[in-house]
């Protein structure tokens, strides 16, 4: 056994046990954390599969803001006796379904052919033609377009879903989730420092993610989290949901997409298509708005549903 | 065994686990940990898959295709996640409890 | 300027596909940033567009008599994803347009802008996420790539899920959180099985996977998985019997219009995907065992969903149980196309009728139980409440909504000359060729107990016995027209003869390739 | 105007008459309308016998399905004597229902059913013919329940229960039929040829005669008969009684398919047919409500024509079907000539009463085939099917219990009198019943013909008419036997059988609470998801199964 597997088997199962305390943790707040801290892990495993793109994405999303997410709700649970759990038979039933699942699909992970089959010769011989050099970017932004438009979308709507679930009363007024009564002075300090030096990692994410790992999504994550910061501490009040100027942002890059997406019937021949030439400003003015995007829609997600001016609820 | 294999295992059990968990879980919060654990899983599980064919071409690289699906779907996940969040939190605030059965 | 596309295909036509997915979309970005009155003018304003794009498109196939075909920004699958329309597609776009501009005009009453505030939650909300319920649709019945699919999926669910708490009751959001949870547990297992054929195959294109199992051999171990997994995901946001755990509470619990929308659309997605996957990708691989589970699952869902409906004391718990019995008809396909019995048919470059049967199943009850849950609403908001047992004498208050519910039971029945008949003939007839005799006997038994749950409604809402009803609110007309007419159009269907129910069979994958393995 | 026209107005004046109905104005007068709206029908039905041109034929599309409509003699028959008391009933309905409430609602009802009863005689195909049987026997729902008191709402559920077992029967019958038919024609008579080579013959036949019987009223299928038309308004008990139990008949007719000689089915159904006849009688007398009496009756003689049936269809011989026709047809139109005699009845003082029982006696003792009377020449023209073996004696022994029968009927129906010193039936009420008395006397003498009776100098022999006459006279020292010691004979609840499910609805509601119990495991999360995932693993177990 070399070295390095041995240390890949160490974190395979360091990430199991704490998936396993993130199950059987006795407070909810504890379980988040391990969930924060097997997401940093699950990052590392990205790494040495050698996605770093998506190690940025699941560092930055799947731990970072998730975590944030989850620990903002473990808060604000019921202290009381949790629900009984259902009875031995059915956790019986359960454990061995689930266990069969997943043997089941070890062995499917075992049978997999041995030539695995791959689209990574394409993605990357079409690349120059676009101006990329980062074919992650390439698959999001142009063969696999529509995913990322869709996408986009989809995080608009789950904002709308979010504004939906406010009292009737509150509708109009700011989102409130993140306001905190007095935030520690060494938070307020970090969300003075932090975000311009967060904000040029964010820029600088997007920028690179043409050639080199990184994009709208990892961009805009870091955006979100350095708005989210100075939310927390009072540094910035989170916009009106009624106001005009935060719906244009949200749905900025979107829109811009589905336009020039709509160009592309005459310019480059097919819907979402790039003319010639053109490929790589067209692209990068795309990112740029999505991130732009993004990162409002994020920050916005954190934020919660608006409350009424009267002051926070619960 | 590789390690590329090692970690698909890796990602079936967390399959099982996380639905273990999100079946048997009485809470909603603990219900959607499992969820995002699960996910991983699946992810965990596509990432393989993508590193075996990025390994075929690059030697050393990872399906960028299978990448970008990747990318998307933790996106996806957590915008499910911060919506059953916030339906979790109404539902605290309306009825002070926590979980979707009363019975578990 | 030249195109970077070389291996892009398009059929004539195709852009209309673009249309259809990106016209809800766009209008949805406008509707939220215009927001206020602006949210509804812009729906109504696009859903008859979307109408007649959808009518564009079955004219497109029926006159070309082959699929329509899209390759999204010039890349050809595996590559990159491609659109496509064939017959059932479009049967279904255009189901669903004509549902949801019902649904729109029904709905003004009930999210019109309070006056004195410019913006108000409920209608921005309700109108934006019609929207999203629309792309997503058109979204999963164009699409053509597994992954591209899971995000419709998604689209579809996220929009669905804040259309059950709408309003905000601590019933429908526990139903919406039940709904979501079970719908996300569906959607991951979906994930895993399009990683798995990915892994296998390395492409997600429906005809390009197609041709790979058709060649490969054996099958691989991934896709049997993966065909499993996603099957089981799919049901559980079909909410087929025994995975209906969230069905009821959120049919029942969202507004009237939402409920329509829900239980006459959104449910039928994961089923068309359902379908997409045995009969477009892995034809060979549906086994008769695996067939007769799907069915059995389906007869019980008539029986259970039949006698459950049976015994609600609430009018859109009914509607939500008779939703559940519903679905099951539409699993009766499985062995019915995909039957030994029936393989010397296809060989004749025929579908059995049983398709034929089965999407029209689909669409009438479409139409019927969106015109049932809209009746429910207006009888609702007329008397305060939907109990069963406070329904006595609705029939003369409300005389035009209550036949209009009467039609679309007639539909749901299966009594001529409905909808709901001509597809259970088709399903009978196929049951009886194949020799599955037993199929016969849950479809009758089943419209046995539609009869009968109806006959509890409409019973005492004939009746003229009791205190006259004092209505909280009055009706308009001009939305039970509204309902009168999608009632209609369940019935209507029935009175076109079969034969021109050609269009749900153009350009299916499968159509020549199924039979046992 | 041709007879298709023709045709084709004969349905189309019900249905336009109900979409009337939509408008207000009209609504308020369709009950004082109701009389015309079987005209065309009627007319249609006169020309056609009258044996002008070929009978009127309309076919949607002709080439491939065959789905129309076709007026052909036994179907004219009917269709015609149906008319005939459907405008004779309509018109005593305008006075009998006028100022009460709900007549609206009871005119709507009764233009659908009208339109249903009427088509069922003139549908060419599978399709049609299910669609107005569907339509005849659903709707005559709202005139059974329609007085909305608890005995009619029972006898509502009752009815509509069975009704839509009968439609569940035929449903998969039509199915088994269009499947077994090689042609994509579902004309009846294409469909129909190709049964006795059907791999499913014997259960098609059984669900048709299952399905028909139940309609027409045949034991142990009858059960809603006695409780149906007894609840229901007196209009619209004559045509539940007279025209609609037709429905099941004509459909026999349609269906059995009468070349072949199926031995067996002709003897199960003769055997069903004589048990309905002899049941309904012994049955039959021991009930005080004359409509019950008279239900009862209606029963046992549609027993008599399914035994007619059967003997044609055990030997291929269509000639029965000419002679069920013609007995149905004087049935249909004494039948309901009753029922509205009971009303009006009902409606005179004790001491004015004979005016209304003597016409009306006639035409009962007529069921039992008393000379020159048209149940004399009914029972004549069945004479020759049932022939003079064991089944001929049966038939002369239905005679004598079918007077027996009758005779009850008049003694209960002369004991219910309105309870007023002075009262006489409105003119509204007593015109359509003559009509109706007189046409049940006359039409069987002017359609004779059809019923392919031997000559005149037979008919009218001395032979004939003793023949005729002793049975009757039996029966009535029988009925004088019955009203003397009478009181003895145990009471039978009104559709006696359906006793024997008087706890279906403990059981059905205690499987439906188990039902729901079971709702309520199935639908905790945990349960949900453990199924979840043992679906997922079934389907991959039975397709690993199915590749190995």
């Amino acid at each position: 056994m070399s070295v390095a597997l041995a240390a890949d088997a160490g974190l395979a199962l360091l990430i199991l046990g704490l998936a396993v305390w993130t199950s059987i943790a006795r407070t909810a707040g504890g379980a988040v954390i391990g969930f924060m801290a097997y997401g940093l892990l699950v990052a590392l495993v990205w790494v040495r599969l050698a996605a770093v793109d998506v190690a940025l994405t699941e560092a930055a999303l799947g731990s970072g803001l998730t975590g944030f997410v989850l620990l903002g709700a473990a808060a604000r649970l019921p202290r009381d006796a949790p629900a009984a759990r259902p009875g031995w038979g059915l956790r019986l039933a359960a454990g061995v379904v689930s266990a069969a699942v997943a043997a089941g699909l070890a062995a499917v992970v075992l049978l997999l052919p041995v030539s695995a089959p791959t689209l990574a010769p394409a993605a990357t011989a079409n690349l120059p033609a676009l101006g990329l050099g980062n074919p992650v970017t390439g698959v999001l932004i142009a063969y696999r377009a529509i995913d990322t438009l869709l996408e986009s979308v989809v995080l608009v709507l789950a904002l709308i879903g979010l504004w939906s679930l406010a009292r009737d009363g509150d509708w109009g007024g700011r989102p409130g989730a993140l306001r905190s009564a007095d935030p520690s002075p060494a938070l307020v300090l970090l969300a003075q420092v932090l975000p311009p030096l967060g904000i040029l990692v964010g820029i600088y994410l997007f920028w690179t993610g043409a050639i080199a790992p990184g994009g709208a999504f990892q961009g805009g994550t870091v955006l979100a989290a350095m708005w989210v910061l100075t939310l927390v501490t009072g540094l910035t009040r989170p916009p009106r949901v009624g106001g005009r100027g935060v719906r244009l942002l949200l749905v900025a890059g979107p829109a811009l997409f589905l336009a020039i997406g709509v160009a592309g019937f005459w310019l480059g021949g097919a819907f979402l298509a790039y003319p010639a030439g053109y490929a790589k400003p067209l692209i990068l003015a795309i990112e740029a708005a999505l991130t732009l995007s993004i990162a409002v829609a994020l920050g916005l997600l954190l934020a919660g549903p608006p409350l009424a001016q009267s002051g926070p609820r619960a | 065994m590789s390690s590329v294999t090692l970690f698909g295992l890796c990602g079936a059990a967390l399959v099982g686990l996380g639905l273990f968990g999100l079946i048997v879980q009485p809470g909603v919060l603990r219900k959607i940990l499992a969820f995002n654990l699960l996910g991983s899983g699946v992810l965990l599980l596509f990432g393989v898959i993508a590193r075996r064919g990025g390994g075929v071409v690059a030697g050393n690289g990872s399906d960028p295709v299978a990448q970008a699906l990747i990318i998307t779907a933790l996106v996806v996940a957590f915008a499910a996640t911060v919506l059953a969040v916030a339906l979790l939190r109404r539902l605290v605030q309306e009825t002070g409890r926590d979980s979707l059965d009363s019975d578990g | 300027m030249d195109s970077l596309a070389t291996l892009a295909s398009a059929t004539w036509g195709g852009p209309l596909l673009v249309l259809a997915l990106m016209l809800p979309v766009a209008a949805l970005m406008l509707a939220f940033v215009l927001g206020g009155r602006h949210a509804e003018r812009v729906v109504l304003a696009t859903l008859p567009i979307g109408l007649g794009v959808a009518v564009a498109i079955a004219a497109a196939i029926i006159h070309q008599g082959a699929a329509l075909h899209y390759d999204l920004g010039g890349w050809a699958p595996p590559l990159g994803v491609s659109l496509h329309a064939d017959g059932l597609s479009a049967t279904l776009l255009l189901t669903t347009a004509v549902v949801l501009c019902a649904v729109g005009l029904y709905a003004r009453a009930d999210f019109r802008v309070p006056p004195g505030v410019s913006e108000a939650r409920a209608p921005l909300a309700f109108w934006t996420l019609l929207l999203a319920v629309w792309a997503g649709l058109n979204a999963v019945f164009l699409g053509q790539d597994l992954f591209n699919l899971y995000v419709a999926l998604e689209l579809l669910t996220f929009a669905a899920v804040p259309l059950v708490c709408l309003s905000g009751s601590p019933q429908t959001i526990a139903a919406a959180l039940r709904y979501l949870l079970f719908a996300l547990m569906g959607s991951v297992l979906y994930l895993l099985g399009g990683a798995l054929f990915y892994g296998a195959y390395g492409t997600l294109d429906i005809p390009m996977l197609s041709a790979r199992l058709a060649s490969g051999d054996p099958i691989a171990p991934a896709a049997l998985a993966a065909a499993a997994l996603m099957t089981a995901g799919l049901l559980a946001k079909t909410a087929l019997f025994p995975l209906h755990l969230w069905l009821p509470p959120a049919h029942a619990g969202a507004p009237a219009a939402g409920s329509a929308v829900l239980s006459a659309l959104v449910v039928k997605a994961s089923f068309f995907l359902i379908l997409r996957l045995w009969f477009d990708v892995m034809p060979a691989s549906l086994t008769h065992l695996a067939a007769q589970v799907l069915a059995a699952l389906g007869a019980a869902a008539i029986l259970f969903g039949g006698v459950l409906a049976l015994r609600q004391a609430r009018l859109k718990m009914l509607i939500a149980y008779s939703t559940l019995a519903q679905i099951g008809y539409l699993f009766l396909v499985f062995p019915l196309v995909a039957n030994p019995a029936a393989a010397p048919i296809l060989d004749l470059g025929q579908t059995p009728g049983a398709w034929t049967g089965g999407v029209l199943q689909l669409v009438s009850h479409a139409f019927a139980k969106a015109a049932m849950f809209m009746a429910a609403g207006l009888i609702a908001g007329a008397l305060g409440h939907d109990q069963l047992r406070g329904l006595g004498g609705i029939g003369r208050v409300l005389p035009m909504t209550v036949f209009a519910f009467a039609l679309a039971g007639l539909s749901l029945m299966g009594l001529p000359p409905s909808g709901g008949f001509a597809s259970k003939w088709l399903l009978l007839s196929a049951s009886i060729e194949t020799g599955q005799w037993w199929w016969t006997l849950v479809m009758l038994a089943g419209g046995l107990l539609t009869g009968a749950y109806l006959f509890r409604v409409l019973a005492p809402a004939l009746s003229t016995r009791g205190p006259p009803l004092t209505l909280v609110k009055p009706v308009e007309r001009s939305r039970e027209l509204v309902v009168l007419g999608l009632a209609l159009c369940s019935v209507v269907l029935g009175l076109v003869p079969f034969s021109s129910f050609g269009l749900v069979q153009i350009g299916r994958l499968g159509a020549t390739g199924i039979g046992l393995p | 105007m041709t007879q298709s026209s023709l045709l084709m107005a004969a349905l189309g004046t019900p249905v336009l008459a109900l979409l009337a109905c939509l408008w207000r104005p009209v609504r308020e007068r369709m009950l004082g309308l109701l009389v015309l709206a079987p005209l065309p029908a009627l007319a249609a039905a006169v020309i056609a016998l009258a044996g002008v041109g070929e009978g009127g034929r309309w076919m949607l599309d002709p080439g491939l399905l065959q789905i129309g409509l076709v007026l052909d003699r036994p179907g004219a028959l009917l269709l015609g004597v149906a008319a005939l008391l459907w405008g004779a009933a309509g018109a005593y309905a305008w006075t009998y229902l006028r100022g009460k409430p709900n007549g609206r609602r009871f005119a709507v009802f009764w233009l659908l059913t009208l339109t249903g009863s009427l088509g069922v005689f003139v549908a060419a195909d599978l399709l049609s013919f299910y669609l107005t049987f569907a339509l005849v026997s659903l709707a005559a729902w709202g005139l059974v329940a329609h007085d909305g008191t608890v005995r009619a709402r029972r006898a509502g559920v009752v009815y509509l229960l069975l009704a839509v077992l009968g439609e569940v029967f035929l449903l998969l019958a039509f199915v088994l039929l269009a499947v077994a038919s090689p042609g994509d024609s579902l004309a009846i008579g294409a469909v129909v040829a190709a049964l006795p080579g059907s791999p499913w013959c014997g259960p098609t036949l059984g669900l048709l005669i299952a399905g028909f019987g139940l309609k027409a009223g045949l034991v142990p299928l009858h059960v809603w008969l006695p409780i149906a038309h007894p609840a229901a308004p007196m209009p619209a008990s004559a045509v539940l009684s007279g025209v609609i139990v037709k429905a099941g008949i004509i459909g026999l007719i349609r269906f059995l398919p009468w070349d072949a000689g199926l031995v067996d089915w002709g003897q199960a159904l003769t055997a069903i047919g004589l048990c309905t006849a002899f049941y309904a009688v012994a049955i039959g007398i021991t009930q005080a409500n004359p409509k019950t009496v008279l239900a009862y009756s209606t029963a046992s003689q549609m027993g008599l024509v399914a035994t007619v049936f059967g003997l044609g269809l055990a030997v291929g011989d269509g000639a029965a079907v000419t002679a069920g026709t013609f007995y149905a047809a004087h049935h249909l139109l004494a039948k309901g000539a009753l029922f509205l005699a009971v009303g009006v009845v009902a409606a005179t003082d004790a001491r004015r009463l004979w005016p209304v029982l003597a016409p009306a006696g006639l035409l009962a003792l007529g069921f039992g085939g008393l000379p020159l009377t048209g149940g004399f020449l009914a029972k004549l023209a069945v004479k020759p099917v049932l022939g003079v073996g064991l089944v001929g004696w049966l038939g002369t022994l239905s005679a004598i219990g079918s007077t027996l029968l009758m005779v009850h009927f008049l003694h209960r129906v002369a004991a219910n009198p309105a309870p007023e010193a002075v009262a006489s039936a409105a003119p509204g009420l007593v015109w359509p019943w003559w009509v109706m008395c007189l046409a049940a006397l006359v039409l069987p003498w002017v359609l004779a013909p059809l019923g392919r009776l031997g000559p005149w100098s037979d008919t009218l022999g001395w032979a004939a008419l003793w023949g005729g006459l002793w049975p009757v006279l039996i029966g009535a020292v029988l009925a004088l036997g019955l009203r003397r010691w009478g009181e003895r004979l145990p009471k039978v609840p009104e559709g006696d059988l359906v006793v024997l499910f008087s706890n279906a609805g403990r059981v059905a509601a205690a499987l439906g609470d188990a039902l729901e119990r079971a709702d309520g495991w199935l639908r905790r999360w945990p349960v949900a998801g453990v199924l979840l995932l043992v679906l997922a693993l079934v389907l991959w177990g039975a397709m690993l199964a199915g590749t190995r």
